[in-house]
């Protein structure tokens, strides 16, 4: 009976107690979905145009916010850094694109899946080879992302919204308003729904897949470099990291793997949901409930919808 | 086909690497387990750099050790069990003085193979705690505090600056700690010690993966507002729950933690992380004239990976302490023996016998480096006083005298876990190295 | 000209049902356990047996147990090394509840739980597919690995938070715990390896391996043809879970020696998996050549420059490792998708018709 | 011929459709069928593309539940029948594009077919031994019979991913035929074979119907087939059943004429 109480009701009276604290959590939850959001953004777009589950999308996050950082440290100007990483990250998408994928075209799709762990090992050897492993600072000032906060006092306490946050969330939401209208207005968008659609139909119109690949990579580079800046500004840039994008694919799930506004309201549920019931419900099993909530989400939902919130159901016909 | 071949040659190349012999006889091997790679690396590097970089100065400025020049091998854990069990298997061939896992997880692999093995661990201020009964565990050493030491010492300190014990009553502590067998290794003293003075605890656990996303944690440190906050973190935890103390605006004084986070886990979060507390026994910085010779012997001479700006850090030093207890212990163990090339189970013996006065912190050119530390067959650990340090903004500033662990508490502690440790490892071999008394 | 099968008539179906009609591999095949069984303990060192051989055997294992779930059943599943912690805690849990009871026996049972946990796990994957079991599965990983830190029921309270293996003694012989020699270690691995691989490949020769490989090709004929779709995978996911479970077990009684709970993190699983699509789906001897690959080729690498005498940086070392085994992954990928099984078939093959290609 | 008229005079009614009505959304594949299937003989279901000849299979053997009408097979109701319910009660069938698992060895896969009938547990099956082992030789014996008569000794290892069209059908319908199925269900057994091809099928299909006295229906396209084989004919036209009797009847009926020709009848 008391147990119902704590996680039915005392929950909630404490949400009612404390309105302030609540509203604060919603916003954790948002920012660290908006980040979610994004790291789901590159596997999505890989796998709508080239149909690869790219594993290494995590360390890829990594790979761009160290190549950035070191730079800045080896004394090159910020912006000028930024501008090379962002070369980097499009002959990394080459590189990917002549190396692994066309090698691999027409594999099944746990080839490419696998072959993209092969990818974050080289990424982790390479990294910590030319960078060293040790934790690095982001450099958010350098970059003129805003630091310190703003105080709003409201619901009879105080809500702290980080600048760097909310430039996190104008960014990211930027970044997918580029994407969708890329996506659905210019002739590459119309070529990678194309392929999306179906590779063979995109051959016959004259679409060459190797580019489309090479762009589609490149733009998961740019949104893992985005990714990267962020999560190293709000807290290291280290190898960690890379753990930390796992939580993309419960967010995947959620979305569907070839919906990108899927991408951006799973990461928002996924975000705001671990971190409710973690506040409110975790204490009541020790805490550290996010290391599988989003997880047990993801799988609940897939129980009623078995491609996710937005994916194409396939039908299967005999 | 090919991968019998593969496999042929694996197998070959292993024999070879076995066959081969370690090193010339005329040398002290000292491995050192180090991670300059994974998830902890930042707290790795510049531990692994002091180590190394002590002992190859003593090499280059005296030829070794009574003439015995050391051979140093590093071996590349990244802080993970299963390589680390690798790394020993692969040094204990080679008769190594002593091993030092630089991992709890690693350590706690280890502690029954070294009395097998004949080979001391040196787990310097982590592992098992209970390793400090030597009676118990004559292989294994955790100079010059456990954990429960390190938490109890925080306890007084924090008593100390409410105004007496009795003044902590109704107060509310919080925990957060890597939810990993070492950060929850103090949580029973915590509790207990709670229960004494009738503060409340509010833990925190931080799950591995979760290291760099703590928000929720901190969000409930916002909710439950703990008059002190106590962090057992490792790797890149650390930077991360600083830069959400300082974004929940949590009172940085009234913000302590193990000795582990160095200068890098709180420069990140800019002036804001002015005042955070952490544990030490040993000074920071590069004024001593030890560190001058490994400048003058090592850095300068570009044998050294450590950064020029990292030099001295405190992690650095750290380092260095712990290579010092290698090579003082080994001193001893040349003392006793009378002999120059000594083995595993000397430097044991040496271990044993170690009394570090501030006298010989002098003489090796460390003065008022760390406090005076000794050694017995019982007490593998020392139970040291510690300080509390404060981080100013750029340095870190000793804030608090001495400090002696709550021995009542913790030894009664230490004695119960050996014995379950015993009681659940049946077979635990009983103590039978003898027991020199020249200290 | 040496490996033929020419003049090897099987005049009954018992005989042309054998799992090695041809007697050059059956020959092979007794070689090999010989090598194993005699040859390896005389020669190899105690860092041989202990980081490479048990290690092996263990991996392939568990890879084995993958490899009946992804490579016969068509299952994706990352969960593999929460499964393998379930068996490792539950053999834990039940030698220290029964001591007297050889241990051997329940590292066997410890398997058990580990099926039980997985057929749990598995029940979505009757509507789950793909990809989306794969994550699904995940949930599995990361919720058994924070349960293994929560619950200190699990490892009696230690204080520590790990498991300790204490030591226990087969006729006398201690088999695990510091006291127990590699050579021990290994043989008892080696003996359990070798029998829990007969009986899988017994069943995926059968009926249900049959079962499972229909539901693997084409589940909807499958079902079509009468095969029950549930209890397939059902069985399929509590097998292979009893396989990692095992191996699990094997992991820290006869390897590690104490686990905390980071040992059966995903990581753990992404190493299986490897093995298992390297090795080849669907191919028990893959699962073995998988795992010598995947767990020997690092130790090789690393055990190189010195060997040669060359001093870089451990560290360095094993930045490079990472990337060739990376650059090695992708390779065999695009060299041989089917992974060294089929490598070593096609080998065979050649061999047959040697020394006349066509 | 003559010995395919014999059946119809034979046979009682072994499965009946009553009025099926199957609809996806807006599209109506099936409306208001009503069709029987006797005893032995050999049924034939054309149509020109679309007519719902498939759907009225894949109702048969309870793919798609009928939104409206019932099955009766043995005369129990089937309405709600589901696929492995077919298997059991003994319905077995073949697809349009081959459905085989295509990893598996010819001999597997007819072996799967006998998926139904082997009762060893997982005690015996982890040994592979007494009987277990025996329970394997006999059903054996069983597929290799099976594979004489279809003649496809030749490619009994080979995995049939890697197997011509026209055998993939061959062992599509072996493993139909391992069920031992008292209906026999087979779409359109014959596309995209040569004549030698269509030959063979057919004598297998007529040998299947006398030998094992398997009721078999069948889709196909090709008339010449159809006229041949069957001892009556369904014609479907845009799910409606337009035309129901032996073959040469059929051939005269207008409505068919027109259906196949387009011509508003």
């Amino acid at each position: 009976m008391h147990f119902l109480y704590l996680v039915f009701i005392d929950p909630f009276v404490q949400m009612g107690m404390a309105p302030d604290l609540l509203a604060q959590t919603l916003w954790e939850g948002l920012v660290s979905g908006v980040l979610y959001a994004l790291i789901a953004l590159g596997f999505v777009l890989i796998y709508k145009a080239s149909g690869v589950f790219n594993f290494a999308q995590g360390i890829m996050v990594v790979f761009a916010a160290l190549t950035l950082v070191g730079l800045y440290a080896a004394g090159v100007p910020a912006l000028l850094a930024l501008a090379l990483t962002v070369a980097v990250m499009f002959v990394l998408a080459v590189a990917i694109e002549r190396l692994v994928l066309r090698p691999l075209v027409n594999r099944p799709d746990i080839i490419l899946f696998m072959a993209t762990f092969g990818l974050t090992y080289v990424l982790v050897g390479m990294g910590e080879l030319v960078f060293g492993g040790d934790t690095k600072q982001m450099i958010a000032k350098q970059l003129y992302l805003p630091s310190g906060a703003i105080d709003l006092a409201m619901l009879g306490g105080r809500v702290t919204l980080q600048k760097l946050d909310i430039a996190a969330a104008i960014i990211a939401s930027v970044m997918v308003a580029a994407l969708a209208v890329v996506f659905q207005y210019t002739r590459i968008g119309r070529a990678l729904r194309a392929v999306a659609d179906s590779h063979r139909a995109a051959l016959s119109v004259g679409i060459s897949l190797n580019q489309i690949w090479v762009i589609v990579w490149f733009a998961a580079g740019i949104v893992a470099l985005a990714t990267g800046i962020m999560w190293g500004a709000r807290s290291e840039v280290s190898f960690a990291l890379e753990v930390v994008a796992l939580k993309a694919l419960p967010v995947l799930i959620l979305g569907g793997f070839t919906s990108i506004p899927g991408a951006i309201v799973g990461g928002l549920i996924v975000g705001l949901s671990e971190k409710l019931f973690e506040l409110y419900w975790g204490p009541l099993m020790g805490g550290g409930t996010e290391a599988w909530f989003a997880y047990v989400v993801a799988l609940i939902v897939l129980l009623f919808r078995p491609h996710g919130l937005f994916g194409e159901v396939i039908i299967e016909r005999i | 086909m090919s991968l019998r071949w593969t496999s042929l040659a694996a197998c070959a190349a292993l024999m070879i690497g076995l066959a081969l012999p370690a090193f010339a006889a005329d040398q002290l091997y000292i491995p050192l387990f180090s991670y300059r790679t994974g998830p902890f690396a930042g707290s790795g590097i510049p531990i692994a750099d002091g180590m190394h970089d002590y002992l190859t100065m003593l090499n280059e400025r005296d030829g070794g050790i009574g003439g015995v020049r050391l051979a140093i091998e590093e071996c590349e854990t990244g802080y993970d069990t299963k390589k680390g069990i690798e790394c020993y298997e692969a040094v204990k061939g080679k008769n190594p003085v002593v091993v030092n896992p630089w991992s709890t997880g690693i350590t706690l692999a280890l502690i029954p193979k070294a009395a097998v093995d004949k080979v001391p661990i040196l787990s310097m201020a982590y592992g098992l705690s209970a390793s400090a009964l030597g009676n118990t565990f004559p292989w294994i050493f955790n100079p010059p505090d456990t954990y429960w030491d390190g938490l109890s010492v925080l306890v007084k300190q924090i008593a100390a600056t409410e105004g007496g014990f009795d003044k902590l009553k109704g107060k509310t502590i919080g925990f957060i700690y890597l939810d990993a067998p070492y950060g929850k290794e103090p949580i029973p003293l915590l509790q207990q010690l709670a229960a004494k003075y009738g503060f409340n605890v509010k833990l925190y656990p931080v799950a591995g993966a979760e290291m760099q996303n703590q928000s929720s944690q901190w969000l409930n440190v916002r909710r439950d507002r703990p008059n002190y906050m106590i962090m057992w973190g490792w790797g890149a935890m650390q930077p991360t729950a600083v830069k959400e103390a300082v974004k929940t605006g949590y009172p940085m004084a009234h913000f302590y933690s193990v000795w582990w986070p160095g200068e890098d886990d709180v420069r990140g979060a800019g002036p804001g992380a002015k005042g955070f507390r952490n544990l030490n026994w040993h000074g920071v910085g590069a004024n001593f004239p030890a560190l001058a010779d490994i400048r003058k012997f090592v850095v300068d001479k570009g044998m050294s990976k450590v950064p020029k700006d990292k030099f001295g850090e405190e992690l650095y030093d750290r380092g260095v302490y712990n290579s010092v207890l290698i090579t003082e212990a080994i001193r001893v163990a040349q003392k006793l023996t009378k002999t120059k090339v000594v083995t595993g189970a000397d430097v044991r013996r040496g271990l044993e016998n170690l009394d570090l006065s501030a006298a010989r912190w002098k003489e090796i050119g460390l003065p008022d480096f760390a406090n005076s530390l000794a050694l017995s067959c019982a007490d593998h650990n020392g139970h040291g006083n510690l300080f509390v340090q404060e981080w100013d903004g750029a340095k870190w500033v000793k804030v608090s005298g001495d400090l002696s662990p709550m021995n009542d508490v913790v030894e009664p502690l230490l004695a119960a876990a050996a014995s379950e440790y015993v009681g659940k490892n049946s077979g635990w071999p009983k103590r039978t190295e003898a027991c020199d008394h020249t200290s | 000209m040496f490996y033929r099968e020419v003049g090897q008539y099987r005049t009954s179906y018992r005989a042309d049902m054998a799992i090695f009609p041809i007697l050059q591999d059956r020959i092979g095949l007794l070689v090999i356990l010989a090598v194993a069984f005699v040859g390896l303990p005389l020669v190899g060192g105690s860092f041989f047996l202990d980081v490479v051989a048990t290690p092996f055997l263990i991996y392939a294992l568990a890879a084995i147990g993958l490899n009946l779930l992804t490579g016969y059943t068509g299952l994706l599943s990352l969960g593999t090394g929460g499964f393998m912690g379930i068996g490792a805690y539950a053999c834990y849990k039940l030698t220290t509840w029964f001591p007297g009871v050889d241990i051997v026996v329940w590292i066997l049972a410890g398997g058990f739980a580990a099926a039980a946990v997985g057929a749990l796990f598995g029940l979505p994957s009757l509507r789950i597919k793909g990809f989306y079991l794969l994550v699904a599965t995940l949930a599995a990983q990361f919720f058994l690995q924070w349960a293994f830190e929560r619950i200190p029921w699990l490892y009696n309270n230690n204080v520590s938070g790990t498991i300790e293996v204490p030591t226990r003694t087969l006729l006398g012989l201690p088999i695990t715990g510091a006291t127990a020699t590699p050579v021990t270690r290994y043989e008892v691995a080696l003996c359990i390896v070798v029998v829990l691989t007969w009986l899988a490949s017994n069943l995926v020769h059968g009926r249900i391996g049959r079962s499972w490989m229909a539901v693997r090709d084409m589940d909807i004929a499958a079902e079509l043809i009468g095969i029950r779709l549930l209890p397939t995978k059902l069985l399929s996911f509590a097998i292979s879970s009893y396989l990692c479970g095992v191996a699990g077990a094997m992991l820290v009684f006869l390897w590690y020696g104490s686990a905390e709970p980071s040992v059966f993190s995903i990581d753990l699983s992404f190493t299986i998996l490897f093995m298992v699509i390297i090795g080849g789906l669907g191919s028990l001897l893959g699962a073995f050549l998988g795992a010598a690959l995947i767990h020997v080729l690092p130790i090789v690498l690393r055990g190189v420059p010195p060997a040669l005498g060359i001093d870089i940086a451990s560290s360095t070392v094993e930045h490079l490792n990472l990337m060739i085994v990376g650059v090695l992954i992708i390779l065999f990928l695009v060299a041989e998708p089917f992974g060294l099984a089929r490598l070593w078939q096609t080998g065979k093959q050649k061999l047959r018709v040697w020394p006349f290609p066509y | 011929m003559t010995e395919a008229a014999g059946h119809v005079a034979a046979g009682e009614t072994l499965l009946a459709g009553e009025r099926i009505s199957l609809r996806f959304g807006g599209v109506t594949a099936l409306n208001d069928v009503s069709f029987d299937i006797r005893r032995g003989e050999i049924r034939a279901i054309i149509g020109p593309n679309g007519a719902g000849k498939t759907s009225m299979l894949n109702v048969i053997n309870g793919f798609y539940h009928p939104q409206r009408g019932a099955i009766r097979f043995h005369g129990e109701n089937l309405a709600r029948m589901n696929p492995g319910f077919a298997a059991r009660s003994g319905i077995a069938r073949t697809f349009q594009n081959v459905a085989l698992f295509r990893g598996m060895t010819t001999l597997d896969n007819l072996m799967a077919g006998r998926a139904l009938k082997m009762k060893r547990g997982l005690f015996w099956q982890l040994l592979r031994h007494g009987p277990a082992l025996d329970e394997e030789i006999a059903h054996r014996r069983v597929v290799e019979d099976i594979i004489d008569f279809l003649e496809i000794e030749a490619i009994r290892r080979v995995p049939v991913g890697r197997l011509p069209y026209g055998l993939q059908k061959r062992v599509e319908l072996g493993r139909a035929l391992a069920m031992e199925p008292e209906l026999l269900l087979l779409d359109e057994p014959m596309t995209g074979m040569n004549l030698e091809e269509k030959e063979d099928m057919c004598r297998f299909i007529l040998e299947v119907n006398s030998q094992f006295g398997t009721t078999i229906a069948l889709i196909e396209h090709d008339m010449g087939v159809v006229m041949d084989l069957s001892s009556r004919v369904v014609v479907l036209d845009y799910g409606r059943k337009i035309a129901d009797d032996v073959p040469d009847a059929v051939k005269q009926d207008p409505a068919v004429i027109a259906a196949y020709l387009g011509v508003a009848g």
